[in-house]
């Protein structure tokens, strides 16, 4: 267990990280080097930081297309990482996956995916493996609160609740799915109700420190691990970026989102360190970070792309 | 005549049609306010209002079951797909519920209903974002299924699919709504269920649906220039199919080329075969070949999903093929 | 509005002639007469008596595949529901949909469904309808508590819900899905509670009194009639017979079976009658309930059956 | 050399292969306490435990999904659809999870799993429980689908299934539980990807599947009493398509008849249409034909069903259209 100044250290160096990371890809992307759906994190990074900070390394985590941040906070390379944004096959996915397909099988990262809702009946099959094996091993999963109507998200929950299953899924309640604000899409706006006539356990907070995420997303962990049970939480953040790179975001104002950059968890973060008189650590993680980035990027602009032989190579095992 | 771009000419429809029958609504995520994810139905909430341009929350399966209620009892429901990768949750409402509807009930309910969205790879999407849908869609009786290639067909067949008293699965293609073409002025209907002579030529008869008529075009141009003419046979509507124009071809040039981006097991692309193999087993002077998308998922990275797609270069290598056959 | 001696007889009647009609077509599913499946709502009839009692004429009713109950509720005749179980072209679906497939337009008796769930969307629909148009009709949508873990009943719950659609969707909770008891199926064995993180209004009761559930549902309906709001009302109710002719019914035990026999609600009411001296109105709907049915299955063995030129005539209108 | 009946030598393979492997385990509604809709799993519970034997709510797609993520993670789920109609609930989850797991992750994740349960019509189950779900299936890559017509096919390849590393989509037949069959002894597996030649004959070449293997027997027999000699090919495996038994038949013969249940647009039946025609153009006397189930939503009725069911009355139709061509 890390003394709390240095854990707060390293959790500022993976937010930094990640939207660092982000914003380079930002960039490559408005130069055409990367191309599909790009979906930023940037803003909602004290979620992933701190939840996955409260794993083990044998756990497993799954989320949504959104998943730079999930993959870079599971300890992921910023390397394989921008590989694959840039379609080469030094990425996490060879090139095949792009930006919503994040997997890395040895850090446990079970991958982004497209559909909305389609991953959590996954997390809970992973959560009845780990259950099965009785190995201990808890599953995080992440999603958007624009994911909680579809079905998936509903049968994933009744059975993970029945079943008992070392499931802790986290919804990011960012207030807009896509350009859907939530009175448009929730009757009731906290998603974590959504436990209850199920019998599970939930929580709700906002994420601007991540501290606390990490202590309330570890409380499910251990509750989890434990006892076996299932937890829901609601996670209360916000996207500054577009839905993806094509969102002109004509659904809410500036000022909106001014307001929120004004409680920028990282920042805060930055704040705290400054004043326990971290100066420089910041300065060097700035540092550090910016340095990772490029080398990030010199290597996915110079690594191959995924040859021809790759198209039918992983159809079938 | 005027010339629209594709999704200009979708919108159009929906306006027309919305505004001749009060019972036609428009319900889909991000149709509205956000003025649709690909900018189809920019315009019309303002128009039309929320009671009948209706933002959907993220439920598929939910809003097209509604739509499927709606019309059972005489509303005229155009329900979006942001893309027809999304309707695979939608599938059982689909098939056994537009599908079934009238035949279930002895003939006693109808299901007019339009399911529409843009259809195949947009670009660089990957796997779970770029597939065909006619293929699953087609095999299933009790739906029609269109795929407008040119700006006026979108505009045409839309309208059409709108009137119909059966559910319509309607293909549009992400690649396609900045197309422009020529639409013409006052009322503008394509019956569904007539393919169209695209291009004409004795040597060698392409058939094709979809975007894949653009490639095939451009493949005939190129082996135009070679003194190699070929037809090409724009099906138009996939269920139901009129190989009409595409036999009356064969007869003349004995070869057929069927070009889809659907994968290559099954669908419609191996029905359009069995149709021509059937109905032109005298005229055929070599097999009837296709040219599809490769068996696999789609990957992400760009060079990989061009070779996947058809291109006008596969398109002429078909060709050459059957000519050398 | 009838006097409420006279409601009750009617009602009384109804709940007879479901009983009847369905141990006649049991008798003729043993002796091969009717094919498939065949789910019979013995034991339950208080629940679509006393709801649809509630009922106007103009508004709708959908139900799941165990529909001969609300298809006599709904007064279709018992002509047409049996000449359907005998899959004749005179059946109030030409003999094509069978015992899970009842349909009237003019009663509006939307139908029975075979796809657990996938009916509810559509009952949604017809309610999106009635309101798009304002008439002022209600839906009501029946289904089984095992129906309530899959995706398509949490889809039209959020959706009516956040739409507020004039829709009472009634689960009907007999304690077993197929050979599956509660417990077995979910985690909260209320499914009424599954209203609350959606915004709806909910009631739960037992089905042993018609009276009760027509005025509780009828509640539910003025609800959804002035206000236009949903609600989610679980009746809990039991089958006596299995889940369908097939069920060998193994999975509970004689005596619990006799224990529910005994809180029959139809046997109640007769005795309710009987008190209020009816002793004859009940010997007179014996006999005449007894000549409907009689007069039902001989219209079906001599009904003609469906041409062969009906197999597509309705794939497409 | 044994005689089970299908569902027994259904029930033999999923023992064999749990007593084998403890990473396999069975999943579905009524599995367990019920002993199986169709008594398949019955004795499986008793035999293996609730832990490995797991009764599952009405929630095709959550336990759909829950079997491929825990196929994800090295474990061999077998997971049961009470009927093949109600996957289409748990279409996306097969389409978009289990086919495309391993190509999106670059290779890192495989999902060995098998979906099975019965395919077809079952006896007057009307339209939404009659349904054939090959042509969706088969239509897929990344899936493999088996549809085993005989008990010793049915035990040798859903072994091999449930040993295979990808998702398999495992097509039963109701009105097949309950036939009889011989099962070699001990370890009996059938390769998946193979055809088999069930009866040689020099006139017609039959091809078929499933339980549409005896009905085109019996048509064969009933010929072969007229003195026409027909060869009927069972795929067994419809992907991968092995057409090396069917292609060297119709060799010899020069007519090919394929006959399916399901519906007659696009599907496998179209898929081997295409391929005969393409590899055996030169030897065809005849465009190759198809016997399917009609173009419609099953009906309630007997009478109706036996006539949009293929039939060996239907079948010898066909080879006589085929062979008078
Ligand atoms: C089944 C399905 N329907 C629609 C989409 C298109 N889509 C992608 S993301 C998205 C919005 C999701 O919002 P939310 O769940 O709040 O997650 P966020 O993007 O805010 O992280 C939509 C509609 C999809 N990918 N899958
Ligand atoms: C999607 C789907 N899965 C499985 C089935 C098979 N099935 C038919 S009824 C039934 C049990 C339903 O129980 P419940 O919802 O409680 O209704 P009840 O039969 O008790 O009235 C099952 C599993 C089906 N028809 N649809
Ligand atoms: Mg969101
Ligand atoms: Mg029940």
């Amino acid at each position: 267990m890390p003394d709390d100044l240095t854990l707060r250290r390293s959790l500022y160096r993976q937010m930094l990280l990640i939207r660092r990371f982000e914003e380079a890809s930002a960039k490559a992307y408005s130069q055409g080097k990367i191309g599909g759906f790009l979906h930023l994190y940037i803003g909602q990074e004290a979620s992933a930081v701190g939840a996955l900070s409260a794993l083990r390394e044998s756990d497993y985590v799954l989320g949504t297309y959104r998943d730079h941040g999930l993959a870079l906070a599971r300890g992921m390379s910023a390397r394989s990482c921008m590989a694959e944004l840039f379609g080469k096959v030094t990425g996490c996915s060879k090139g095949l996956g792009g930006s919503m397909h994040f997997f890395d099988a040895e850090k446990r990262m079970l991958g982004g995916y497209g559909i909305v809702g389609g991953h959590v009946p996954l997390a809970a099959g992973v959560a009845f493996a780990a259950k099965y094996r009785g190995d201990g091993d808890v599953v995080l999963c992440f999603l958007g609160e624009g994911a909680v109507s579809i079905g998936d998200f509903n049968e994933a929950r009744s059975l993970a609740a029945l079943w008992k299953l070392p499931l802790v899924t986290i919804v990011e309640n960012n207030e807009y799915s896509m350009g859907t604000p939530l009175e448009r899409s929730l009757a009731v706006p906290d998603t974590s109700l959504k436990a209850l006539a199920y019998g599970m356990a939930r929580d709700h907070f906002v994420a601007d420190d991540v501290m606390t995420v990490r202590s309330r997303v570890g409380a499910a962990v251990a509750r989890a691990r434990e006892e076996s049970l299932p937890t829901l939480i609601e996670i209360r953040t916000y996207r500054y970026r577009g839905h993806s790179m094509s969102d002109p975001g004509r659904y809410r104002t500036a000022e909106e989102v001014e307001a929120h950059r004004k409680q920028d968890a990282m920042l805060r973060l930055a704040q705290e360190l400054r004043d326990a008189g971290d100066e420089a650590a910041l300065a060097a993680a700035e540092a550090e970070v910016e340095a990772e980035v490029e080398d990030a990027v010199r290597f996915a602009e110079e690594s191959e792309q995924p040859g021809e032989e790759l198209i039918e190579a992983y159809t079938y095992a | 005549m005027r010339e629209l771009r594709y999704r200009e000419a979708l919108r159009e429809a929906i306006a027309e049609e919305m505004e001749r029958d009060a019972a036609v609504f428009l319900m889909g995520e991000e149709v509205g306010h956000y003025q649709g994810a690909y900018k189809v139905t920019e315009g019309l909430l303002e128009r039309f209002g929320a009671g009948r341009v209706i933002d959907a929350p993220i439920a598929e399966s939910g809003f097209a079951g509604i739509g499927i209620g709606a019309a059972m009892v005489g509303l005229r429901p155009v329900i979006e797909f942001m893309t027809w990768n999304f309707s695979a949750v939608a599938f059982d409402q689909i098939l056994n519920n537009a599908a079934k509807i009238r035949q279930m009930s002895g003939g006693q309910f109808k299901c007019p209903i339009v399911f529409r969205g843009p259809n195949g790879a947009a670009r660089q999407t990957a796997c779970q974002h770029s597939q065909c849908f006619e293929g699953f869609y087609a095999h299933i009786p009790g739906l029609k299924v269109v795929a407008p290639a040119t700006v006026g067909d979108a505009k045409g067949l839309l309208k059409s699919a709108i009137r119909d008293d059966n559910p319509v699965v309607f293909l549009e293609d992400e690649r396609l709504y900045a197309l422009k073409g020529e639409v013409p002025d006052g009322e503008h209907l394509v019956p569904i269920g007539l393919s169209a002579l695209a291009r004409d030529g004795g040597d060698c008869t392409i058939v094709t649906w979809g975007k894949m008529r653009h490639v095939s075009l451009a493949a005939a141009e190129a082996l135009e220039r070679d003194g190699v003419h070929c037809a090409v046979v724009d099906l138009r509507s996939l269920r139901p199919l009129d190989l009409s124009a595409a036999l009356a071809s064969v007869d003349r040039t004995g070869r057929a080329l069927v070009v889809h981006e659907a994968w290559p097991f099954g669908g419609v692309g191996a029905e359009v075969v069995d149709g021509i193999q059937r109905e032109a087993f005298g005229a055929l002077k070599a097999p009837v070949i296709r040219v599809a998308g490769r068996d696999a998922p789609m990957p992400y990275n760009k060079a990989l999903e061009d070779l996947v797609v058809p291109s006008p270069d596969t398109v002429v290598r078909g060709v050459r093929a059957l000519l050398a056959y």
